[in-house]
């Protein structure tokens, strides 16, 4: 994958279709992978990299990238692509000054996870069929690929590229997910448990907004909670309130335009599944108003600009579920 | 040296526990862990670190620091400041411990920030060496020995046994306090855990890390350097490195209307926010290039130029497993070195 | 004022009302002398869809223990759809809530008409009675806001 | 706890507010007791706060010799100086400082004959100074004053200016608008290219403030008529929140603008990256 890569992405710069490229960029270490651009062969050679921990999604650079001149090459994985779409729906993306190619994805690892079962001074990572050899300081080890997968991963919603101006690799189908399983082990869980769930997890919150600044949905100019007119600004969360209100507000302003590419969860340092407030609202906005996936085409109505006269009552929540 | 058994360590806790407010690095049920409030029973965490460092103890990341009512035309200003109350930190490891000393620069430099002065003053720092460090570690570069780690009191494990020793006479008021539960032992086979360690430390990746391109002397040079550009390009604005890590030390001052009076406080910033220097009439550090170099020229040069060339980080490598595009110290540091 | 020596818990309401149907709908139950409690805090806003979440939380935050609010029927709207916009976000905004475990019945969305008067004070009365028994708005306070 | 904290503001009570311009008020400041809040330097500032408004760094800009009160010139351009333009005579404030150094008027000023450049708000700060100068005659030479403003209406203290400063023996005052206006029959043009005009004499020290255009230009010129950078004052202002060195924001380069600052020599401030 990556020399084919590398050698498409030399020929595009070569013949002038493109004069940069967007990936990603060789760390320190195995795992520490940074988004990058690349305006030459020779930096292409020297350091561009596509392999098992190259999850960042490099979509949301594109805002910022396609204002500038010339074409830019992007490399994106199935799910980038949604991103990517919602954002040229969104007219965030200037579609004219981009050249995508889809690229094959089959899970991304994500380090912390080996790190967390005790592996401890990683220096590199192989896959070896169903599982990974980890060369630490302190030996050799193995576990299994499944357990190192990313949150993001383990439940792909789809390994189609629903926008692409070539591929590389295998394009797949929308998968039968099953990402849905654990809102739902909420939702049946009390009231008071699913209070405690999301109090210990929220409470964890740093407020780096790294979850905002990440994601490809959340793309204001100024958001509301860097406003000091907004009434809600807030720095620190100096009150469980804040927590709750930062986290309810953030997940409100990209529902219905949230692809569930995972990035909020990936990226928080404290290891909140910040993805199962917006799973909660794809979830609702599926069972309220029809199936709809943010970001699949770039012409449909997002479901909080549109509405029909037989909506269901906001009663419907005190009806169903469990108290 | 003083030791006691570490199946015995519970009773450790326990009679420190029963004096004063103790917390150890406990686990988390995600894996990593974190400083708890010892409870009876709890275990220490076997992490090399913990995920937030200990600088929260002292520096808390929202603090309260004075309240007003205001009636009509006039403002009642109230200290709402108490004396804390005697704390024990078990568990630190030698980078966050170093990190306290930078920490003290600021803080304790005329004026003293009596908020951070007080709790300072209350604190008993234990600190534990390091047997296992990880890839991300590099605590060496800035002359930290990992098995040798400050802190009023230190101790060190060695599969057996916990060492302790006093550094200071707070360190020894705490190893007194619990002196009956200790007895004298033989370092042999502490002096060969520490000897292991140092050459697991001498082989990390970044052992030969240099500083030797940065300190105060390289202000201008450094600053002008046209590598800042691209190292930023792919920093997304977050303050997750600030947040995490030991020495920065940057706050806000808010103010909070409660609808019955008025609370300032003091809360964590980040030179890498877009607000951080934004002002009613503009802002000096206008886009992710300048307030990426600030945080590094902080940290590599400007701390250095007024504190006799120490350095403003300890190299526990937090960032580096916690930014979310991987863009860390180490990666400018390499980038702007002078080969 | 008297003070109350069994002290029952009295709930602060809050509610928005839209400016064309439910404001005017609760000035009729004034003029019809209906009685509805005092707990409820009247905000006006021009139309149910100026609501913003926010609006809601920051209620909880200010002390509130229950929010409702109030539009003309759907189909009604003096803009023509604004409600039904309202009608999308707070079913998804209360869904989640429900789903961070805050009780359910400290929100509501009700739709009352210039002319319902009488319907106005018995939601009114309705939802103060259900709120009361609920008890006090704890897990979406904000402590600083709290009355020492 | 019984240790003073800086953070920790006084209550000062806004006993006058004058309408100097359109968009500045002057506001005098005194403690509930009566009398000065605390001693200061000319150049030195404070921190004024309404408090659930936001805080602010000010610079002081009566003189020390003034042992009744505190004055502050302010312009409204933001959050908290809106406020303060929209109190009334008798409102507490809180007040914290002083901070920063000031200009060196008991050293290298001393003796020497002066040229104070100011343009528009940026006569706050270098009126305490001017005031201090004129209060300690004898301690220094001659005073040039070059001061100019949008337009005559925007001229900061001219009143003080017109009955006080023109009377003074030894002081020249020379003042100059950006535009020509009815009932202006003194100098028009910019500040820089005033300044080159009058041509003052290279042994002057020069203490200047105003916009960083106006800075810029006039010490273009003033190299230009063959000072040098030892012989410019000046001084700065960035966003502060503690005042103290500690909050991290105010820094140019390594140099605090709240304790190291806000007065700098340019020779100093050339030394430092050009991030401000």
């Amino acid at each position: 994958m990556q020399e084919a890569m590398i050698s498409r992405a030399k020929q595009l710069l070569a013949d002038g279709a493109v004069n940069r490229v967007i990936g990603w960029k060789k760390g320190e270490f195995a795992y520490d992978i940074t988004p990058a651009i690349f305006e030459s062969a020779e930096e292409l050679d020297a350091e561009f990299v596509y392999d098992d921990f190259t999850s960042a999604n490099v979509s949301k650079y594109l805002v910022k990238e396609t204002k500038k001149d010339g074409k830019i090459l992007a490399f994106l994985k199935p799910c980038d692509t949604y991103s990517f779409n919602q954002l040229v729906k969104e007219h965030r993306i200037n579609r004219d000054n981009v050249y995508v190619i889809g690229i094959q994805s089959d899970g991304k690892l994500d380090a912390e996870k080996i790190k967390s079962k005790g592996i401890s001074g990683i220096l590199g990572v192989k896959r070896n069929g169903e599982n990974l050899e980890i060369e630490t300081l302190y030996g050799q080890e193995t576990m299994p690929v499944a357990e190192a997968m990313s949150t993001k991963c383990l439940n792909c919603k789809s390994k189609k590229h629903v926008a692409y101006d070539e591929l590389i690799g295998e394009d797949g189908e929308v998968t039968a997910s099953d990402r849905f399983d654990m809102v739902e082990k909420l939702e049946n869980m009390t009231a008071q448990e699913r209070y405690d769930f999301w109090r210990n997890e929220l409470s964890k919150c740093i407020r780096c907004n790294a979850c905002r600044n990440v994601c490809p949905a959340c793309t204001c100019e100024k958001c509301v909670f860097d406003n000091p007119a907004s009434g809600i600004e807030n720095k620190a969360p100096a009150d469980s309130f804040e927590e709750n209100m930062f986290h309810i507000i953030r997940a409100f302003h990209v529902a219905g335009r949230c692809t569930d590419c995972g990035e909020c969860s990936r990226v928080c340092p404290q290891n909140i599944p910040i993805h199962l407030l917006n799973r909660k609202f794809i979830k609702d906005i599926n069972s309220f108003y029809g199936e709809y996936q943010a970001g699949a085409d770039t012409t449909s109505k997002a479901p909080l600009n549109d509405y029909k006269q037989d909506d269901c009552e906001a009663s419907i929540v005190h009806e169903r579920g469990v108290e | 040296m003083l030791k006691i058994a570490l199946d015995k360590i519970d009773s450790l806790f326990s009679a420190v526990a029963e004096k004063q407010t103790l917390y150890i690095p406990a686990d988390r049920a995600d894996g990593a862990s974190e400083y708890k409030k010892y409870e009876n029973g709890m275990k220490m965490s076997s992490n090399l670190n913990t995920l937030r460092s200990a600088k929260d103890f002292f520096f808390p990341q929202t603090e309260n620091l004075v309240d007003f009512k205001m009636e009509g035309k006039n403002i009642e200003v109230i200290d709402i400041r108490e004396e804390s109350e005697d704390f024990v930190v078990f568990g630190v490891r030698a980078c966050d411990a170093r990190s306290f000393t930078i920490l003290d620069k600021v803080f304790l430099s005329d004026p003293v920030d009596s908020y951070y002065k007080n709790r300072r003053d209350h604190g008993t720092i234990v600190t534990m060496a390091c047997s296992k460090p990880a890839e991300t570690c590099f605590c060496g570069v800035f002359g930290i020995d990992a098995t040798e780690p400050e802190g009023d009191a230190s101790c060190w494990n060695d599969g057996e046994s916990l060492f302790i020793k006093a550094n200071n006479e707070k360190g020894q008021a705490f190893i007194d306090s619990v002196s009956s539960l200790l007895q004298d032992g033989d370092t042999a086979k502490l002096d060969e855990t520490k000897a292991k360690t140092k050459e697991i430390l001498s082989k990390l990746p970044l052992a030969n890390l240099s500083t030797d391109s940065f300190g105060g002397d390289k202000l201008n040079e450094l600053f002008r350097s046209e590598k800042w550009a691209e190292l930023s390009e792919s920093c997304l604005g977050c303050g997750t490195c600030t947040f995490v890590c030991p020495t920065c030390q940057c706050y806000d001052i808010k103010d909070f209307n409660t609808g019955n009076g008025i609370k300032r406080f003091r809360c964590w910033d980040s030179c890498m926010y877009s607000d951080f220097t934004k002002m009613a009439h503009g802002n000096p550090r206008l886009t992710q290039v300048e307030r990426f170099r600030q945080r590094f020229m902080h940290k590599l040069v400007y701390f250095p130029a007024n504190n006799n060339g120490e350095f403003g980080c300890v190299g526990c490598g937090r960032c580096l497993s916690k930014c979310p595009v991987s863009m860390n110290i180490v990666k400018v540091m390499k980038a702007l070195e002078v080969k | 004022m008297q003070v109350n020596e069994n002290k029952e818990f009295e709930p602060l309401i809050v509610a928005f009302c839209c400016n064309w149907c439910s404001y005017a709908g609760a000035d009729l139950s004034g003029t019809n002398r209906l009685n509805y409690p005092t707990n409820v805090k009247i905000i006006r806003v021009p139309c149910s869809c100026r609501v913003n979440p926010m609006f809601i939380l920051r209620a909880f935050q200010r002390g509130a223990d229950g929010v409702i609010l109030c539009g003309c029927h759907p189909g009604d709207c003096h803009y023509t759809s604004g409600n039904y916009f309202t009608r999308r976000r707070m079913t998804l905004l209360f869904s989640m809530l429900d789903y961070l475990g805050i009780e359910r019945d400290r929100t509501r969305v009700e739709w009352v008409s210039a002319a319902e008067g009488a319907k106005f004070a018995a939601t009114m009365n309705e939802f103060t009675e259900a709120v009361k028994k609920l008890g006090p708005n704890r897990r979406l306070e904000d402590l600083r806001c709290k009355k020492q | 706890m019984n240790t003073n904290d800086t953070l920790i503001p006084h209550i000062g009570v806004v006993t006058d507010i004058r309408i100097d311009t359109p968009d500045v008020k002057t506001f005098r400041v005194v403690s509930p007791e009566g009398g000065k809040v605390f001693e200061h330097m000319p150049g030195q500032c404070a921190m004024l706060s309404v408090p659930g408004v936001g805080e602010g760094m000010f610079s002081i800009t009566s003189s020390p010799t003034n042992k009744e009160f505190m004055e502050f010139s302010i312009k409204k351009c933001g959050c908290l100086t809106s406020w303060l333009h929209a109190m009334e005579v008798g409102q507490q404030i809180t007040i914290r400082g002083p901070y920063g150094n000031h200009f060196p008027v008991e050293t290298d000023l001393k003796g020497k004959d002066l040229l104070f450049i100011a343009g528009g708000i940026g006569l706050a700060p270098l009126r305490s100074v001017i005031n201090y100068v004129r209060d300690n005659r004898d301690n220094y030479g001659d005073v040039q004053i070059v001061y100019g403003s949008r337009s005559m209406d925007d001229l900061v203290d001219y009143k003080e200016i017109i009955t006080e400063w023109v009377n003074d023996k030894g002081i020249e005052v020379n003042l100059t608008i950006d535009r020509e206006q009815e009932g202006w029959d003194g100098h028009v043009g910019f500040v820089p290219n005033y300044v080159k005009e009058l041509n003052p004499s290279i042994s002057k020290t020069v203490l200047i403030c105003g916009p960083p255009i106006m800075i810029k230009f006039t010490l273009a010129g003033l190299k230009e008529l063959g000072f040098q950078e030892t012989q410019v004052f000046t001084t700065m202002e960035l966003r502060m929140k503690c005042a103290v060195g500690k909050c991290g924001r105010c820094n140019i380069g390594n140099k605090y603008v709240c304790k190291d600052g806000p007065v700098f020599r340019f020779d100093q401030l050339g030394e430092l990256p050009d991030e401000y």
